[in-house]
Parts: C-alpha cells; sequence; structure tokens
C-alpha cells in the first residue's frame, strides 16, 4: 500500500474513535472510552509510522505524494478535492501529533476518570486529533482551513469542557472568536493568493507563485500578512494571543496536548507549508520573525509575573512559539521545527506535571499556595525537573540544541536577524528564570498543608468544592472537574506516560546534533529543495558557539532564580517594590486585555445596545414601520367610518358619482 | 294619434311612480305602482313589443303586485314617514340633477336613430311567436338560466320566509358568543389595531313591538 | 312619436325611481322604486329594439323581468322574515353592516 | 410524471386531509407529506447534469390574450431549491404533527396551500405565474400568523401584510411592465415567458426602474435591511413550523427570483446598482449580526442570523461573478436545512425553561441532554459557517466572487463572519452551557422533536462531507444566468463559453505582476 493510503487511515482512525464514543456515550463502562480513544490514536500513531518508513523507500525526489478521495467543491474555476499532500513535512508533524496525542490520551484515561463527562472528554479529543491531523495532512488551501477551523472548534469545546465554569465558557468564546478572527485571516489570504495563481492545490500554487508573483508584489505580501494573521491567531502571537492564557480553564491534558503540544504550533507549520510564498515575499516574513520576536520577550515578561501555575507555562508556551515563529519566518526551518518537536515533547511533559501537581493541591494553580512538593511528589518532581530544564534550555536536554539551532541561524544570516538573535538570547534568560521560579516554588521550602497531608498518604480534596479563578461554589451535578483527584504517582499510565516523555524531552535533542548528526535536516529537506534560506545553514563551528553561550545564559538564568527564590527568599518582594510599574506591567499582561476590551469589545457592545434599543427598536421597528401600520390603521379607519350602514346613503353616493361621470362626458362632449 | 296615444300612457307612468314615491300609505304606493305599470304596457304596445305588454300586464301587474298587497297586508301596511335626514333635500335633488343631466344628454345628442321613428315595421314584430323563437334558439342558453333562477329565487323566499324556531332570537348562542367576545372582536377596527375609547356598538336590540305594526 | 321621447320619458321614471330609493325608509317601497328603475329601464330597452328593428331588445327586457321578479322573491321573504324576527321594517334602523 | 403532480399534490393532500376526523388530520398530512418529498427526489435523480437548460418542461397556454403560459421546468438553480423546499415541509410537518393545533384542518390546509405556492414559485418558467405564486405563497402565513401566533399577532400580521403588499404590488407592475415594454420595443406580441423575455432587451432606462420595483419586493421579502421591520414581530409570533419554513424556504424565494429573473432580464440594471445592492447586503449583514448578538429572544437570534445570511446570498449573486452565484445557490441551501433544526431547537429549549424563549432565563441546560446538546451543537457551528460544514463553501464561493468584484466589500463582509461566530456561540453558550438558568430544566431531547431534527443533521453532516453535491448541478445553470450580466460588464465577450472547472479563469485584480512564463 502506498504512503498515502496509510495518510488516509492516520485521518480515519481518529474519526473511528470520535464517532464510537460519541456514539455508544451510554454504553461504554468505566474507563473504556478512555481506552478506545487512546487505542485509536495510538493505531493512527503506527500508520503514521508506516507512512514514514514507505517514504523513506523512495528517493528523497520522490517524497511529495498527494491523493485524493472525491471532489470536495469543484466548480467555476474552484477546484478544491479532498486531497492530502504526504511529504517530509506532514509526515514528520503526523508523527509529533499522533505520538504526543497517543502519550496525553493515555495520561487522561487516568487523570479524568471520575468527571461526569469522561466519555465527553475522549469523543472531543479524539475528535481534536482527527482536525490536527487533517490540518496538517491538507492538500490544499480549503482543507487546510477546514483542519484549521476544527482545531478552534475542538479547542473551544475543550477549554468550556466544565462548562457550568462561567469563567470556561467565556475563555472558550475568547479562544473561538480570535481564532476566527485567524480563519478569517487565512481565508482571505488564500483569495489574494487563489485570484492570482487560479489553483488551491499546494504543490501548484507553489509551482506557479514564482511566475505570478513578483518579488515582494504588493498582492502576495498581503496575502501572506493575512496568513500571518490566521497563523498569530492560532499560535498565540501577539496581538493575537489573549485567549491563551485563559485557555487554561480547560482540564490540563488539554493544556499540554493543545494548548501546548500541537494546536498552537500549527502557526508554525503553516509558514513552514507556505515557505516559498514567504520567500518571495520577504516583508511579510520580516513581520512575522518580528512578531515571533516580540511575543517571546513580552511573554517571557508576563512569565515572570503571574502567579497561576497553568498560566506561566501557558506564557512560557507563547513565548517558545515565538522562537518558533520568528525561526520559521526567517528561514530557519529544521531549527524550527526542531525546537517545535522539543518542545511538544518537554511542554506537554511539564503541563502532565503541573496537572499531577493541581491534583494534589485539590484543584488550586496558585503558586502562592504551593510549596515543599518535592518529597510528596518525587516522580512529578522529577518529570517537572527535567521539563523545567530541557525548556530552560540546559545541555543535553532537547530544547538546548533546537532553542540555540535557531538563534545560530539569525546570527549567522546577519542583516539585521542579528537583533533577533540577540531578543532570543534575553529570552532564554526570562525562560530559565520563570521556570525555575516555578520549579523553586511550588517544590522547595517548606511543604504546604496540602504537601503535609500527602506525605501523609492523603490527597487533598476540598470540603465544598469552588472555582479557583472566582471562587463561586462549583455546580456538583455536572460539568465541574470531578470530585476525585489523580496523581501520577498513584496511577500507572499518568506514569508511563509522564516517563515516556520526560526520556523524549531528555534524548530528543540527539537526533540533530552539529557535526555529529542532521537528521531532522535531512529528512525535512525534500520540502524544502529550491528555497534558498533552507540553504543557507550556519557552519557546525558557529553552531557550538550558539549552544555554548545558549547554554551559559540558561545557566545563569537558574542561578539568578535559584538565589531569589531559594538563598534569599524575601528577594521577589524587594525587586517588586523596586520596579513597582513595571511589575504592574507584567502582571496585567502588557494590559492587552484591557486594550482589546477597550477597543473592540466595548465599542461593539456599546454600538449593539445603541442600535438595539434606538436604532432598530426605536427608529425602524417603531417610527418607520410602527408609523405605516398606524398610518393604514388611520386611512382603514377614515374609510370604515364612512360605512354608515345606511342603505339610502350609499344609493346617494353611487348616483352622485353617475351624475358626476355624466356630467364629465357632457361637458367633454360639448 | 299615436302621439296622443303616447302622451296619455307617458303622463300615466310619470303619473304612476310619482305616486309611489310619495303617497305615504303602502298600500297606495302598490296600487301607483300598478297603474305606472299598466301605462307603461300601452308605451310597450306603442313601441310594437305586444308580448312584452302582455308580459309586463299579466306578470308583473298581475302576479307580482298581489304579491305585493299581500306582503303590506302580512306586515301591515304602517304609514312611512319621511327621513328626517339632510338626505330628504338632496336626494330628490340628486334625482333632478339626473333627469336633467339624461335629458340634456338624449335630447341633445347628434344620433340620428333617436330622432326617427325607428326601423321599419315588419309584419310579426315583437309577436310571442318570434320571441318564442328567439328564447328557443338564439338565447335558449339565457333562457334556461333565467329559469333556474327563479327556481332558486322561489326556493329562497320559501326559505326565507317560513316559520321555524331558528328565526327567534337564540338566546343559547347570545349566551354562547357574547359574555366570551367584545362585540367590536374581529372587525376591521381590531386588525387595525385600533382600541375603542368608547363602549363598542350594540347591535339593535329586538324592540317590544315591531314597527310595521304601529298603527 | 320620436324614439327618443320614449328615452326621456325612461330617464324620468329612472329618476324619479332613484329619488324614491333616496327618501322612503320602508324597505318594501324601496323594492317599489327599485321596479320603477327597472321598468325605466325596460322602456328604454324596448325603445331601442324598436329603433333598431331587433327583437333582442324585447328579449332583454324580459330577462329584465325575470330577474325583477325573482329579485321580488326574495326581498318580499326577507320583509317577512324581518317582521317575524321583530325587527324594525325600517333601513335607517337596519345598519348591522356599518364599519 | 410531470412537474404540476409534484406542485399540487401538497394541495390535494391537504384538501383531502380535511375530510379527515380533527385528531388524524396531522399525521395523515405528515405521513402524505413525503410523497412530494419522494417525487422531489426522483426529480433530482433523473436531473441530467451538465446541461443549463431546462428540463422536464410543462409548457400550456394559460391566458394567451396576454402570452402568459403555464410552463413549469427545473433547471440547476431550482433543482435543489425545490427539494429543499419538500424536505423542510416534511419536517415541519411532522414536528407539528406530533402536537396539538386548534382548527388543525385549517391550519394544515395552509400548510399545503403554502407548500405548493412555493413549490409552483420554483417551478414557474413565466413571469407573470412565478408573480402569481410569489403572492400566494403568503397568504397562507398571514392566516398562520393570525390564526396560530402568539403574542402580538394582530399587529406582527398586520406589518406583514402591508411590507410584502406593498413589496408584491412593485413585483406585479415591474412584472406586468417587463412584459408590455418588451413587446413594444421590439414590435413582437406580449409574452411573459422567461426565456423569451430574454432575448429582448429593455432600454437602459426601463431596466432601472423595473430593476429597483423587483429588487424592492425581493429586498423586503428577504428581509434585508432596512426593510426588515416586519420580521421581529412576524418572526416572533408565527408558529414554530411556519417560521422555519418562513425563514428556510420563503426567503430563498426572493433571493431565487434575483438570480433567475433579475440578472438574466435586467443585466444592464444589474450592472448599473451592483455596488447599490452589495452595500445594502452589507450593511444587512452587519446590522443583523450586531442585533443578533444583542438581542436576547432565541428566536431572534436566530431570525437575525437568517438576514446576515441573506445578505451573504445577496453578496454572492451581485457579485456577478460565477463563483458568487453557486456560492450564493450553495448557501441557499445550507442555511434552509440549518435555519429550520434552529428554529426547532429554539422550541425545544424554550419547553425547557418554562415557555420563555429569553436567554437569560436559559443556561446549563446540556446537563441531562447531551443529545440535544449535540444537535445543537452541530447546527450552531454550521450556522456560523465553521470551514468543513458545507455552509463554509458556500460563503468561501461567495466571498470569493464578491472579492474578485469588489475587494473592500469583501474585507467588510468578513466582520459578518466574525460576528456569527460571536451570535453563534453565544446562544450555544447561554442556553446549554453556564450554570443553571432560574426557571430550566435539563431534559434530554424528545422523540416527536427528534424525529424532525435528527434527519435535518443527518442532511447537514452528509453535505459537510460532500458540499459538491449542491454544486454539481447548477453549475452550467449560473454560469447561463450570470453571462448577460458578465458580458455586459465587460468581463465576458459574447456568446463565449465561460469557464469550466478545467479550465480555471484567472480573474486579475491588478494586472499580473510576475512575468509571465
Amino acid at each position: 500500500m502506498a504512503a498515502t493510503t496509510f495518510g488516509w487511515l492516520v485521518l480515519l482512525c481518529p474519526l473511528v474513535g470520535t464517532a464510537v464514543i460519541g456514539l455508544g456515550y451510554k454504553r461504554l463502562p468505566g474507563r473504556s472510552p478512555g481506552w478506545i480513544a487512546t487505542a485509536a490514536i495510538g493505531l493512527s500513531f503506527a500508520c503514521a509510522v508506516v507512512m514514514l518508513v514507505e517514504i523513506l523507500d523512495r528517493g528523497s525526489s520522490h517524497r511529495e505524494l498527494t491523493s485524493s478521495l472525491w471532489s470536495y467543491a469543484v466548480s467555476v474555476g474552484v477546484s478544491a478535492k479532498l486531497e492530502i499532500l504526504v511529504d517530509p513535512l506532514s509526515v514528520f508533524m503526523v508523527l509529533v501529533v499522533s505520538g504526543v496525542s497517543t502519550l496525553i490520551h493515555l495520561y487522561s484515561v487516568s487523570y479524568m476518570a471520575g468527571d461526569r463527562g469522561y466519555t465527553r472528554f475522549f469523543s472531543y479529543l479524539n475528535y481534536f486529533v482527527f482536525s490536527m491531523l487533517l490540518l496538517l495532512l491538507a492538500g490544499n488551501f480549503l482543507l487546510l482551513i477546514v483542519g484549521w477551523a476544527f482545531v478552534g472548534a475542538a479547542s473551544y469545546l475543550l477549554i468550556s469542557f466544565w462548562y457550568r465554569r462561567t469563567t470556561a465558557t467565556r475563555a472558550g468564546i475568547k479562544a473561538f472568536v480570535i481564532n476566527v478572527v485567524g480563519d478569517v485571516g487565512l481565508v482571505l489570504g488564500t483569495f489574494f493568493i487563489f485570484t492570482h495563481t487560479g489553483t488551491l492545490d499546494f504543490l501548484q500554487t507553489f509551482a506557479a507563485a514564482p511566475h505570478v508573483f513578483h518579488h515582494d508584489s504588493t498582492d502576495l505580501v498581503v496575502g501572506c500578512l493575512l496568513l500571518l494573521v490566521g497563523a498569530f491567531a492560532k499560535s498565540a502571537q501577539i496581538p493575537l494571543h489573549t485567549w491563551l492564557p485563559d485557555a487554561m480553564e480547560g482540564p490540563t491534558p488539554v493544556s499540554a496536548l493543545i494548548h501546548a503540544a500541537t494546536m498552537v504550533t500549527a502557526g508554525v507549520y503553516l509558514i513552514a507549508r507556505m515557505h516559498p510564498l514567504f520567500e518571495l515575499a520577504p516583508t511579510a516574513a520580516d513581520v512575522g520573525a518580528v512578531g515571533g520576536c516580540l511575543t517571546l520577550l513580552i511573554a517571557g515578561t508576563i512569565g515572570l509575573a503571574v502567579t497561576d501555575i497553568k498560566r506561566v507555562i501557558a506564557y512560557s508556551t507563547m513565548s517558545q512559539i515565538g522562537y518558533m515563529i520568528m525561526g520559521v519566518s526567517a528561514g530557519a526551518y529544521s531549527g524550527a521545527l526542531f525546537l517545535l518537536m522539543a518542545h511538544a515533547f518537554f511542554k506537554a511533559l511539564l503541563f502532565m506535571a503541573a496537572g499531577s501537581l493541581i491534583a494534589a493541591m485539590a484543584g488550586n494553580q496558585s503558586l502562592d499556595r504551593m510549596s515543599g512538593f518535592r518529597r510528596a511528589l518525587p516522580f512529578t518532581f522529577g518529570c517537572f525537573v527535567i521539563g523545567g530544564m530541557a525548556l530552560s534550555g540546559l545541555p543535553p536536554f532537547s530544547g538546548w540544541f533546537s532553542k540555540d539551532d535557531i538563534l545560530a541561524y539569525l546570527n549567522h544570516r546577519g542583516g539585521g536577524f542579528e537583533v533577533m538573535g540577540i531578543a532570543g538570547y534575553m529570552g532564554a534568560i526570562l525562560t530559565a528564570i520563570y521556570t525555575f521560579r516555578m520549579i523553586f516554588r511550588a517544590f522547595f521550602g517548606e511543604p504546604c498543608p496540602e504537601a503535609k497531608e500527602l506525605e501523609e498518604g492523603h490527597i487533598a480534596h476540598a470540603e465544598v468544592p469552588t472555582n479557583p479563578q472566582t471562587g463561586e461554589v462549583e455546580d456538583t451535578d455536572v460539568g465541574f472537574p470531578g470530585p476525585e483527584h489523580h496523581i501520577a504517582e498513584r496511577e500507572w499510565p499518568m506514569k508511563i506516560a509522564m516517563g515516556t516523555l520526560a526520556l523524549l524531552a531528555t534524548v530528543g535533542g540527539f537526533l540533530q546534533i552539529p557535526g555529529v548528526d542532521d537528521a531532522i535536516r535531512r529528512f525535512l529537506a525534500p520540502t524544502f529543495t529550491g528555497s534558498a534560506l533552507a540553504a543557507a545553514e550556519p557552519s557546525n563551528g558557529a553552531d557550538w558557539i550558539g549552544l555554548v553561550i545558549g547554554a551559559a545564559i540558561a545557566v545563569a538564568g537558574v542561578a539568578v532564580a535559584y538565589r531569589v527564590w531559594v538563598l534569599a527568599p524575601g528577594t521577589a518582594a524587594r525587586v517588586r517594590e523596586r520596579f513597582a510599574p513595571l511589575y504592574r506591567l507584567f502582571v496585567n499582561k502588557w494590559y492587552f486585555d484591557e486594550l482589546i476590551d477597550l477597543t473592540i469589545v466595548r465599542p461593539v457592545a456599546w454600538f449593539g445596545q445603541v442600535q438595539d434599543t434606538v436604532l432598530d427598536r426605536t427608529l425602524v421597528v417603531n417610527v418607520i414601520t410602527g408609523g405605516a401600520v398606524t398610518a393604514v390603521g388611520a386611512v382603514s379607519a377614515a374609510v370604515r367610518r364612512a360605512q354608515t350602514g345606511f342603505v339610502r346613503y350609499y344609493v346617494a353616493l353611487m348616483l352622485l358619482g353617475i351624475s358626476g361621470v355624466l356630467i364629465y362626458f357632457l361637458a367633454s362632449a360639448s | 294619434m299615436s302621439a296622443v296615444l303616447f302622451f296619455i300612457a307617458a303622463i300615466g307612468a310619470v303619473a304612476g311612480a310619482i305616486g309611489v314615491v310619495t303617497l305615504r300609505n303602502q298600500f297606495y304606493n302598490v296600487l301607483a305602482l300598478v297603474c305606472h305599470l299598466v301605462a307603461l304596457a300601452a308605451l310597450f304596445l306603442l313601441l310594437r313589443a305586444e308580448f312584452v305588454a302582455a308580459a309586463q300586464v299579466i306578470v308583473y301587474a298581475g302576479a307580482v303586485m298581489v304579491l305585493y298587497l299581500f306582503v303590506v297586508a302580512y306586515v301591515g301596511g304602517g304609514e312611512d314617514i319621511p327621513a328626517r335626514s339632510a338626505l330628504r333635500i338632496i336626494g330628490p335633488l340628486l334625482a333632478l340633477a339626473l333627469a336633467v343631466e339624461l335629458c340634456v344628454a338624449l335630447l341633445g345628442t347628434a344620433l340620428k336613430g333617436i330622432s326617427g321613428k325607428g326601423a321599419p315595421y315588419v309584419p310579426g314584430f315583437g309577436t310571442p311567436e318570434h320571441i318564442g323563437k328567439l328564447f328557443l334558439t338564439k338565447y335558449l342558453f339565457p333562457f334556461e338560466v333565467a329559469s333556474l333562477l327563479l327556481l332558486v329565487a322561489a326556493i329562497g323566499a320559501i326559505v326565507l320566509a317560513r316559520r321555524r324556531r331558528g328565526l327567534e332570537p337564540d338566546e343559547e348562542l347570545e349566551r354562547r358568543y357574547h359574555p366570551l367576545l367584545p362585540a367590536w372582536v374581529g372587525s376591521m377596527a381590531e386588525a387595525g389595531g385600533i382600541t375603542h375609547s368608547e363602549e363598542p356598538p350594540v347591535a339593535p336590540q329586538p324592540q317590544e313591538e315591531p314597527i310595521g305594526s304601529q298603527h | 312619436m320620436a324614439i327618443g321621447w320614449y328615452l326621456v320619458v325612461s330617464a324620468l321614471i329612472f329618476s324619479i325611481g332613484a329619488a324614491g330609493v333616496l327618501v322612503r325608509r320602508s324597505p318594501l317601497v324601496i323594492l317599489l322604486c327599485l321596479e320603477l328603475m327597472l321598468n325605466a329601464a325596460n322602456l328604454a330597452l324596448v325603445a331601442f329594439s324598436r329603433m333598431w328593428g331587433s327583437e333582442d331588445g324585447q328579449v332583454f327586457a324580459l330577462i329584465v323581468m325575470v330577474v325583477a321578479a325573482c329579485e321580488v322573491t326574495v326581498g318580499l321573504g326577507l320583509i317577512v322574515s324581518m317582521y317575524r324576527r321583530q325587527l324594525p321594517i325600517d333601513v335607517d334602523d337596519l345598519r348591522e353592516l356599518q364599519g | 410524471m410531470t412537474l404540476s403532480i409534484l406542485i399540487w399534490l401538497p394541495l390535494v393532500i391537504a384538501l383531502v386531509a380535511a375530510a379527515l376526523p380533527p385528531e388524524l388530520v396531522g399525521r395523515a398530512t405528515a405521513i402524505a407529506s413525503f410523497a412530494p418529498l419522494g417525487i422531489a427526489i426522483s426529480f433530482l435523480a433523473r436531473f441530467k447534469i451538465g446541461h443549463s437548460g431546462l428540463q422536464f418542461v410543462t409548457n400550456r397556454t394559460w391566458i394567451s390574450a396576454f402570452g402568459i403560459h403555464y410552463k413549469l421546468g427545473l433547471d440547476g438553480l431550482n433543482v435543489a431549491l425545490v427539494v429543499l423546499t419538500t424536505v423542510l415541509f416534511t419536517a415541519s410537518m411532522v414536528w407539528a404533527a406530533t402536537r396539538d393545533w386548534e382548527r388543525p384542518r385549517l391550519f394544515y390546509f395552509f400548510f399545503g396551500v403554502a407548500q405548493s405556492a412555493v413549490l409552483g414559485a420554483f417551478c414557474a418558467q413565466d413571469l407573470f405565474l412565478f408573480v402569481a405564486f410569489f403572492d400566494l405563497m403568503l397568504i397562507p402565513f398571514y392566516f398562520l400568523i393570525g390564526m396560530w401566533g402568539t403574542g402580538d399577532r394582530v399587529r406582527a400580521t398586520m406589518k406583514l401584510v402591508i411590507y410584502t403588499l406593498v413589496g408584491s404590488f412593485f413585483m406585479l407592475v415591474a412584472a406586468i411592465a417587463t412584459a408590455v415594454l418588451a413587446s413594444n420595443a421590439h414590435g413582437t406580441p406580449i409574452t411573459f415567458v422567461l426565456s423569451s423575455l430574454q432575448h429582448v432587451r429593455l432600454s437602459h432606462t426601463s431596466q432601472d426602474w423595473i430593476f429597483l420595483c423587483f429588487a424592492f419586493a425581493f429586498m423586503v421579502k428577504m428581509p434585508l435591511i432596512p426593510f426588515h421591520g416586519w420580521l421581529a414581530d412576524g418572526y416572533r409570533s408565527m408558529p414554530i413550523p411556519a417560521v422555519a419554513v418562513f425563514s428556510g424556504v420563503l426567503s430563498k424565494v426572493a433571493a431565487y427570483g434575483f438570480l433567475k429573473i433579475v440578472l438574466p432580464l435586467f443585466p444592464y440594471a444589474s450592472v448599473h446598482y451592483q455596488t447599490l445592492v452589495l452595500v445594502i447586503a452589507l450593511f444587512s449583514i452587519l446590522w443583523a449580526t450586531s442585533l443578533a448578538f444583542t438581542t436576547t429572544n432565541a428566536r431572534l437570534v436566530v431570525a437575525y442570523s437568517s438576514v446576515a445570511q441573506l445578505g451573504f446570498i445577496t453578496l454572492g449573486i451581485f457579485s456577478l461573478r460565477p463563483q458568487g452565484g453557486q456560492g450564493a445557490l450553495l448557501q441557499m441551501l445550507n442555511h434552509g436545512l440549518v435555519t429550520a433544526p434552529l428554529f426547532f431547537i429554539v422550541a425545544a429549549l424554550a419547553a425547557r425553561c418554562g415557555g420563555s424563549e429569553d436567554i437569560r432565563e436559559m443556561g446549563g441546560l446540556a446537563f441531562r441532554a447531551p443529545v440535544l446538546a449535540a444537535l445543537f451543537l452541530i447546527v450552531a457551528l454550521a450556522t456560523l459557517a465553521i470551514p468543513g460544514s458545507s455552509n463554509f463553501v458556500g460563503e468561501f464561493m461567495i466571498l470569493l466572487g464578491v472579492f474578485k468584484a469588489k475587494l473592500a466589500i469583501a474585507v467588510i463582509a468578513f466582520l459578518g463572519v466574525i460576528g456569527a461566530a460571536v451570535y453563534s456561540l453565544r446562544v450555544y453558550i447561554r442556553t446549554m452551557h453556564n450554570p443553571l438558568g432560574p426557571r430550566a430544566q435539563s431534559r434530554e431531547i424528545s422523540l416527536r422533536d427528534g424525529l424532525a431534527i435528527v434527519p435535518l443533521v443527518v442532511v447537514i453532516l452528509a453535505l459537510a462531507f460532500y458540499p459538491q453535491f449542491g454544486l454539481r448541478r447548477s453549475e452550467p445553470s449560473v454560469q447561463a444566468t450570470m453571462a448577460p450580466a458578465e458580458v455586459q460588464e465587460g468581463l465576458s465577450p459574447a456568446g463565449v463559453a465561460l469557464v469550466t472547472a478545467d479550465s480555471p479563469r484567472r480573474v486579475y485584480l491588478y494586472p499580473p505582476s510576475g512575468g509571465t512564463p
């Protein structure tokens, strides 16, 4: 069977999983939905591996395969088939996504046990994986947009999974709407490109692009910028990032899967996929790189200030994706995708560990309340530290090799990109500081009451479950994190998932060691043939210099964190007072939410009110329509009054009319 | 000779008509109409419409007027007090205007046929034979329709005038409808969204005695 | 006599009938006045029939008579049934059809 | 089997059913309503793809003196809409049959009349016949609101009557003027047959004012925004099955009228007023969208979303590009399939909240009603035209057409797409999610609701997998109907076969910038 057949199977497995779990919601007992879902994704991963093998069997110039099932929308010049594109890039992404997804499903089997929406959760989760894989395998713009929107919908459903929480539903709609903004950008961008190339198919578009577009022609730049809007919205880059921190309202496995490992990296994939267009429109690419650069810095600073552990990790995700976007826009494709893979491993791991920690805290996510879990949660602690070290870019973890690959490329490329490289190093020190801030605050120091309780063998449970964000009492019927909590130490599926990821986060970096091996770059090369930027890789020596600098910076960051939060615990408060305005800026997330609220949400809401009450209800409905009705009513009342009911009166009128007509004829005859 | 006859008959017809309109007593009205009809029949004869004239006298003056008389006798040919409204003055004025206009139109017309005596007389014109032929050939369909119409009217009159329970005010019906709905429900006023400020017009209540039997 | 005079007589009778409908209140008399108007029309029809030498007008007049007879029958039936229901036999009081 | 049978069958069914005892009428009508559905599907199955001409033509002279023919036929434009009509009427009948209505015989009779009239309007190939059916289909709705409506139904009926009658009047005048002026200008005998009228072009000034008359009538019917005064009261008062077909089908007749009558007959005016109509449509989209996320009545949200959708459909038609036309047709189909179940769902929600349709009193209903929630979710996502739904393909084509015609309008129209996401999800969240409402009771969907809603949702899902279903039959017809306007605009030379799927035409916004190979 061809590789594309397995491509279709990759898509089919999660779809069937969704349908089976969704339709059998009443009959599936216990944890079986979780196992079915995990099996479906596992099968999908297996198919992806077969696909990899198949594609490796082919010569490196024959690794772009397409296959279509039926006409999706083929009419009047638009031609979109149900078509997948299997090439090294998509295979790479599919492997990462299905692999990490399998592990997160496995983790969720235990973590979500006891929740009333267990079946629903896995149905949604499988649906998400299907959508994500569709996005990755799509062979034309239309299917890409479909996958793009489907992951947004799945993300919405999972963010507001605990739907009785108003915080969750609000976060859900926010995420969805911003994602729709992204979809719209994507569609419009597609229009700009399609009207010139006349095709929606990726390979045909890329083939036609150099012929129909000038270098940096206005339409292409606008089109690519609009694609960037899509990418930025999905990947939570400034200024379309505000949904991601709120998305942490979803269950922790969701944060791990969607809002760290897979969906949010779709923007990176999009730019990589569209690299022939972006290379033709360097202005747009530069905008992307600058956006990524700004995001990685701003998100890093916010990560220093917020105290909700999941939100810290969320900002770190934004920051890491900023690196990837910056890299992929600047041309460091293999480096960015390498970081994407490594990030999927260590960030999923961090979220899983955080989930375990939150479970031990009975749902509370505030770093202010946590401390000293080192002994109570040894396995979680180990995983968190491994994930943290990978995130901070400490050697020899995967984050070190991958992130510094991008930065070395930027410094090597020159022409202003060094500035971004330097910004990247600044971001790296911030990353190390906030990561180890989490570790030191949550795991070191005096054990908090929950940690003590756990050391005695009990997991803390709240008397009355409340929403940690607002303090509202939860509706315990349904739609709230179930009454049971599950920690990695007590559940073997969670342990296996986290252990595997810890291993991958540690050794994942060895895939691409400068001077030693080059697996990712070589594998991806067929996709990026013909790209001038991909060819301009720095030398191994330069790479190693970058790696050394990166390692030094990471170590420095860890040292700072150790000094501030372990050696002299009061330092943080002193710094906070010293730089109060800066702290306020960071802790209020640079006021982006307020800004959007002030410039968009409030005016729209105000206008809606005015329009509804004043313009539509008063003017149109009452004055114009009501006026018409009243006028007709008045006229009919007048006519009605003429109907006196006197027969003789009618006769008189008739006679009058006859006389009148006669007079007219007589007058006109004479 | 024919001019004299015409004037006599015409004066009779007009006088009869005026009698119908002006006399107070309903018996006299009917009798005036009989006069009028007979005079009209004479005019028809002058116009050589024998059959029409005969039908006029036999059917109209004979049968129909008897029917009228019966009804007047049954209902009670009371004094008819003319309306006290402005129509009492306006009505005759309007009629006068109409008459004047028609006369002006007829007399002032330039049509030649009107001032002549008509087409040359053909023997048998207007005889029952000719008319009968026409009815059974050219006008068979109107003829049949007319007969059907008569049948329907006859049945209709029987149904209307027959004595039955339903003719008395139906108390049960009243009880069923009146408490439920205000009188104006379902009228155009309601549809127009105009609510009555005053009491809705009340349907005329049945009086103690019918007006017809006053005298 | 010229046909025109017949027509003038017809016009006069018609107008008188119309005036009667306008001033009288008893439905019975109004019916009589309607008869007058119909007869006026009949006279005109017969006169025109004479003028053209065609009997069609006479046939028409006869049909009008039939219709008049029907109208009288139904009208009188109505008057009788009004009397039975003890309704006022006066067109000014019978105005339930007002708007 | 001729189209006449399809058209008149619903009326016959209604008349026959009226002879049954009142308690059986509903069920009998609902079961019998599958017959027109089956016939319509058989027409769809026998429809030959790839032809732009009429198929299954019935052509009899009706009033020879005025050249009025009783001419019916199917082409790519109406075949899907005919099926949609029967589908929605059947669903509504099924929904209605499981409930009790006062005076059921009359109720179902009016539905029969409405269905016959709508089918007639879709099939009519004679301008006069179209106008007759167009007016006929409104009559049953006056009664359905006036007799079975809720709330201030008298006033609602009044508004509907006034608005639609004025619109109909203008349309009648315009229709007569079209035929008369066409015969005067060319000395040909008067005719109302559309295919004959297409061959005679009216003068520019006549086209202009006739266009405006038609446009006014259709825009009132849809309605587009400045003409929507009757909408709020009308939709709120109508009984649910009536509003489902009204919004699902009747509004489409107006859009279909634009496509079938206005564009081919008045190409000059269509081009002349293109911008005006586009701006009105755009304005409707934004206005209705904004209203939809302000109003708190769930039914009105659906109503305003319909207005916005019809704005999109109008945009597509008046892009005067085949893509836009195709998208508009597909979107008519999609919107009909989406809006009817939405109204049924709103009724189901209201039944769970003490009869109130106010979303402030709802909330948290998903709890014991996962099936209802899932159905609502699918329909809500389809309403906001999430990519992957057939609605998205329609919207994509529409906006592509508009993008090619008027870039700025397309860009602004995308705000409507974003707004749709806001109001659809808002209603979903405020009803299904959030804490339980004060009077809300979470109950699973009942069988009788499911009977009407589930099949429609299945159709929505099926179309999502294969939207080409709605596109393949209509392509030649849409190209043919757009051709006169395109010629007028100078986009394509007269008489030349237009683009086909195999040879994508490239329309350049600016002169092609790259070095052509």
